[in-house]
């Protein structure tokens, strides 16, 4: 026994224990911060979701301003929720190299919260001028001014080339250009929903755009050569959601060129 | 109305995207290569170290030259891979060498404690491998692959009490059994999650047991 | 030592658990055969219901009359049930109702809109049912499921709209066209989580354009 | 077009519309407090997790009592959290029947925060005392001073017979005797582990005795008449982990009565 | 001893058992052989009656004159896989021939059907198939199974009312729409259980609604 | 009209059928209760028996008189069950009692090794059971439930093994080694399917393996 | 001594099973090469034919000219292959074409059916890809493979009728109708497995359904 | 017209495909039959060597002449299967053979090292399995199938090395020791894929670790 506590004595003062005391810190931060990241990625998820259902009242709505300005406010909200993501990645700048790969190393626990935000933004953007959210724009929704010291530049110097001139007194938080293509993929399952609301509201004038607009995000999708997993079920669902689209234009078209009986009966 | 055909620029933008995903597979096609390469050394180092089990005599310091020697191609290899990966994306492709990295991990910890019977830190691997301490500073180890590592050279040393005893050594033995309790203290130190690392700590204990089963047939047989 | 042999004692305590656990299964048993009542009666209801979808001319007030009666025996088998569910714990066993409730739910809606035209209430349906309108009375309608029971509604009264057509009726449709405008209203001010009343609501939206539809046909021919 | 804004503003001031306002209410009130409640559950697993971890470390040490002090602390914080969890389902007493009630309903929400919970009370019980906790014992640790309302009796009615006659103004988290169950049949995972480090730490006198405690654990819930599905699986995991440790006594057992070639030269 | 005496009963005890394992080998390989059979015959028959959806005028009587034909087969077959079963133990290999059994319980309701727009009998699928019609006469079809094959009966209904249409039959539809209300109006007095019955049951009415769909599209086009 | 006509006979037969399904449910729901019975007993004989582990010393011979009485209540449950199968429907409500068939298996095995160190033969279990032993003689063991059985007994026996060491008994495990070579040898004549039971037997090789160690253990150590 | 003599034949032996294993990456990783590139053309050829669902109106003749050339660079690319593949090995690496040639084999067919509204034979196939028609000419197209294309064909013809339709082409619908009714007849004289190709083969009947409903709405609004 | 042209060859076409299916079927039935009863010889083979466990004294010499007496069924067995398999198709259907193949190299490997404590070669197999050594020749041994079998022999003598103790032959485990060692550096020369061969690889540590812990146990033992 009295071996037992001798070895304990001296192993609490080794240069083993000193080590794994630091060891279990790093430990501690790194997990600390992950569950802050998830909370925060959940709070972001709910509140997209949220905006996504109030942009739906669009359609048919007499008061469409209102909602548009309320799905404004809501992304304020959203908006407070990125900024700590993107603070909590840039405070592992010290420990996990830098603000660009603490977004790499803890993509796992916020993603999906980004996601489900790109898919929002996305869709208000759509709503409001028709058009797909661009993935430089998209990137100016997550910036945040910054006194605090610059971050490197990240992963979207692969595809925008100007990202790098920005000022660099904001902090940003660096969407992956994948999660930015996840996000508009399920995007094109809320155009679905509205398209089809549309034809029931009697709203039946942009059903053949909107129907395009998403073909043409499937037909990039399925021409897309991309090795994450994560875009193959995506666009199984998206196919499903176009065709829903497709056969919808097909029913408005095939009735609206319906010969009625009693034409024929002019003709007699 | 509002929504017009916009799937022209549609077909633009994701062609950048395009880009982007074509170098990413490059990327990572060149990081393999590398992989392939360490994996390669460390093979060999394995082979090397291997005969450390050896029941007839073995000449351990021989052995860690020949070994540190190997490292030196493991430095250059890291370096090569190193370049492949871009600033700030160590952990983007992680994946792909996490698992060569512990085991050169295990083995440079292993050669040092066959050459000085402490715990390699991890500037001591730092320079082994040629990599970065600190995460801030680049390519580094990550601490869990260190670990790792740290655990693989316990269940090494649980192996090589064994065989000392059969080759009849029944010194190192009970120098192993201080050595694992101390790494025992330390690993007891950290709050795991219930990952690969758990797992892996898990079965230290089985290593302790059976070094101190060794210890116990060493004394009570009054060898020591 | 202190740890000594309480190997006696646990077994003692496991014991009560033992009774705890009889005891929740013979609760359950007892449900399941409350259920299995109630799930007669809703498929006799059903029956009686279904006839609104003939083409041959269908007495409605009559048909609501008997579905009424028949409610009358839900009323008592809801009762049944409630004595069975402990106090407070009727989500505890909520699962084995839920389904049957939906359905019911369903066909009290179908009958307060066939006889006023209006949206249930949940005091509408608390009364037919005969179960608390508010959870903190005790043993009432989840909301989740008196929504599901809306949304079958809504399937029905699409298939209604089609069938009156077949029979010469071209005034309900275009009356379940505005009902179903304003119920769709309500369910988009909902923010739905993805499960099954989202996955159930996003149906809804087929059955509003079905009946479009069919007032299209309507109108076009100058049936209206 | 007008048709339609005509429909919407009836639309808004319909009876309809109003109903489906307060149930928007319900439901985004249940989504927020499932929300809370698995945040306070996710953080009240990481600290259990860590104070089993520490509870670990009492073996082979040298200031067992001083762990034991540092576990006690720890607790408090879980027990912050506990009122946090007990709080959150009272306050759903007004619209989801009572506290009880609530403590079924979001179950879902919170239960592996619970359990893990009880996995580190009954272990640092057992090793304080060396027996299991009972579920009335375990039932105080989650009673919290309260000038509020009482709640009402629950589910432990059906075990502890004392518990109605107990004070009602107190707050308790009415823990399931399920999730007691699933929180002990973890906990023999860590006898487990803590029985085998024994043997590598050199202490070997609590052996038997541990491995007792596991079997009458198991062979209680081997014996246990249960139909939940969550248990099944925790049985085979604790039949694995009750191998081990008989391994572990039967090593010690063998390797201590052999008889040494020294002994047979003796007879000779 | 004790032990060895029990091996030598062992060997011979699990020599018996080696010959259930043998039988049962052989009966399931040479009842596979019949259902492969049947399969064969089965793809021949829906080969047959595929062509009543063909838009052009289809000549039924000869169709189903050929279908009958073939049945003869069927009843052939069926008696060669009666010999092969085991008496009594008709539930221990079921499995191997409950989908070929429910699809030619389809093929038979079906020919039924066009021959006299009646839903098909026990008795008549007995004579068909050449099988008993009560389970206690020994080989016979199992409950679940023909209704499944009546089920399957109005997915093809369904398809045939639209493919009427195309081919300018606009009364057909209207048959087939009672017919299916009835076939309904059946099912719906079954207490089913929660199984693939059940499920397949649930998808009759999207037939039902399919069909209703089709005499609505006649009647408001004043084509019925 | 043939419509008409048919939709009376309709009515008519799917009431036969209604009839079919209400008794189907009613056996099931009577063969669970006999089979809840059983399972109650199997769980009160396993308490008894399980302290054969316990490293205290056993009564062995008490402990099998305990459980022979129990088995008494097994028969009488059986002869319940019995008696609600339909005759010559052993195999279509097989499922019910399958897995609670073979935990008695087991345990009438255990019982029947711990008293004379012998295989328990389909007789054995036929009287402790109070079933047939042929599957022509009506309800019977099917045979793969009874092999199931043997080899749960094979790894409750290599459990025994280590822990009768514990408990200072070096001559149990010998004879368990024995006895688990012989069952391999007996079961290794039988050619399985590739299936549960299948599956189970490759897992015998583990148990054989530890019960050798254990052997080797004690041998090494001068103890046998 | 025996053992050392061992030894070194042993190192031999598994040099060459090294020679082996190095050469088989060697050639894996060849191939995966040429598949990468046979995949980027298919993804191109895509690009150009999914044009054909455009509403707005297309050029079908160019769109097949395009893709012709597309299939020029094809043909090499299954040359290069080919000559990876050691000879008689192609099942051995079949695994890593598979996907590829399906794909491929459904985009010749359908420009082939673009061109001239007919089935693709094997023969077509060879002659746009460039490989041999029979399997004893060396490098095939496997018959699953080709089949697979021609069932992924149908579904995209399905929605290719759909969207004809909201272009304003009725007549297409109509051929298509014909075409699949066709393919299915051929696809109903084979003996499928139970297996992928089966699986795919019974989702036939959705695209078929789908293209009767749409040639049903044509007739029925008298489009056609 | 040009599609009923196409229909006409449709069938002819897939006449041909009909052909294949049928050829395919029977060449797989035949190909399983022959599997089964290599399967049955196997096991009659494995049921000889088990006997080498025993702690009886065993005739190795006697079980071995059995064994090769067996081989020579084993010799005739593969070449009919071999004329079953069309001639460059042999990986088409690898999957058949695979495993029982894999489980004859292992006893033929058993088989060699008892009688010379050498490690088989593929031409030992060759001339025992009465199969070609190269793949260039036709029917051969696949070489990761070859590996397997290595790697259950190494699993097998780990188990008779502790069994070797308790039967008291302290040489064996020592030679078995030496054996596996440069087994294990044999196959760490091997870059393996990571497949099932290397998941088996990475379970031989444990075999060499349990023997050399017997070695161990002999040693301090004094035994050696
Ligand atoms: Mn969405
Ligand atoms: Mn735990």
């Amino acid at each position: 026994k009295r071996r037992q506590d001798d070895r304990k004595a001296t192993s609490e003062d080794s240069p083993v224990y000193a080590a794994f005391q630091t060891y279990q810190k790093e430990l501690d931060a790194k997990h600390d911060r992950t569950e802050r990241l998830v909370k925060a990625s959940r709070d972001l998820t709910t509140c997209s979701k949220r905006i996504i259902f109030l942009l739906h009242r669009v359609v048919g709505a007499a008061n469409r301003l209102k909602i548009l300005q309320e799905a404004e406010q809501k992304f304020g909200d959203a908006k407070n929720l990125l900024e700590k993501i993107a603070r909590e990645l840039h405070a592992d700048g010290n420990g996990g190299g830098g603000n660009g790969d603490a977004t790499h190393r803890y993509r796992r626990s916020y993603k999906w919260g980004v996601q489900e935000y790109i898919e929002a933004l996305s869709f208000y953007h759509y709503c409001q001028h028709g058009s797909l959210i661009g993935y430089e724009e998209m990137l100016k929704m997550v910036e945040f001014p910054e006194a605090a010291p610059p971050s490197p530049p990240t992963a979207e110097d692969a595809v925008g080339n100007d990202a790098a001139k920005r000022s660099r007194d904001v902090l940003r938080l660096a969407v992956s250009p994948l999660d930015y293509i996840l996000g508009i993929a399920d995007l094109t399952g809320e155009c679905m929903r509205m398209c089809i609301n549309s034809v029931g509201s009697g709203e039946k004038d942009g059903l053949a755009g909107m129907c395009d607009f998403v073909r043409g995000i499937y037909d990039a999708f399925r021409t897309l050569n991309c090795t994450s997993g994560e875009i193959g079920q995506k666009v199984e669902v998206m196919e499903a959601s176009l065709r829903k689209m497709e056969t919808t234009c097909y029913n408005v078209t095939v009735r609206g060129s319906e010969r009625f009986p009693q034409v024929e009966e002019d003709e007699e | 109305s509002v929504i017009s055909n916009m799937a022209e620029t549609d077909t633009n933008v994701f062609s950048s995207f395009q880009d982007h995903f074509a170098q990413d597979q490059d990327v990572r096609e060149e990081i393999r290569k590398s992989v392939r390469d360490l994996d390669q050394t460390a093979r060999e180092i394995l082979n090397v170290v291997q005969s450390v089990h050896k029941t007839a005599s073995v000449d351990i310091p021989s052995l860690c030259t020949k070994s540190r020697e190997k490292f030196a191609i493991v430095r250059q290899q890291y370096a090569e891979l190193q370049q492949k990966v871009p600033k700030n994306e160590y952990y983007r492709f992680h994946d792909h060498w996490r698992n060569v990295t512990q085991r050169l991990a295990f083995l440079a910890a292993l050669i040092i404690y066959l050459e000085k019977e402490t715990l390699a830190t991890r500037d001591d691997l730092s320079s082994l491998l040629g990599v970065e301490v600190s995460p801030s500073g680049g390519f580094h180890i990550d601490l869990e692959d260190f670990l790792m590592g740290l655990l693989t050279l316990a269940s090494e040393l649980a192996r090589l009490a064994v065989n000392s005893v059969t080759a009849g050594d029944y010194i190192r033995p009970v120098k192993i059994s201080v050595f694992l309790g101390e790494l025992n203290d330390g690993f007891r130190l950290l709050n795991l999650k219930n990952d690969a690392l758990r797992k892996r700590f898990d079965g230290l204990k089985y290593d302790i047991k059976k070094v101190e089963e060794v210890v116990y047939d060493i004394t009570i047989r009054g060898l020591k």
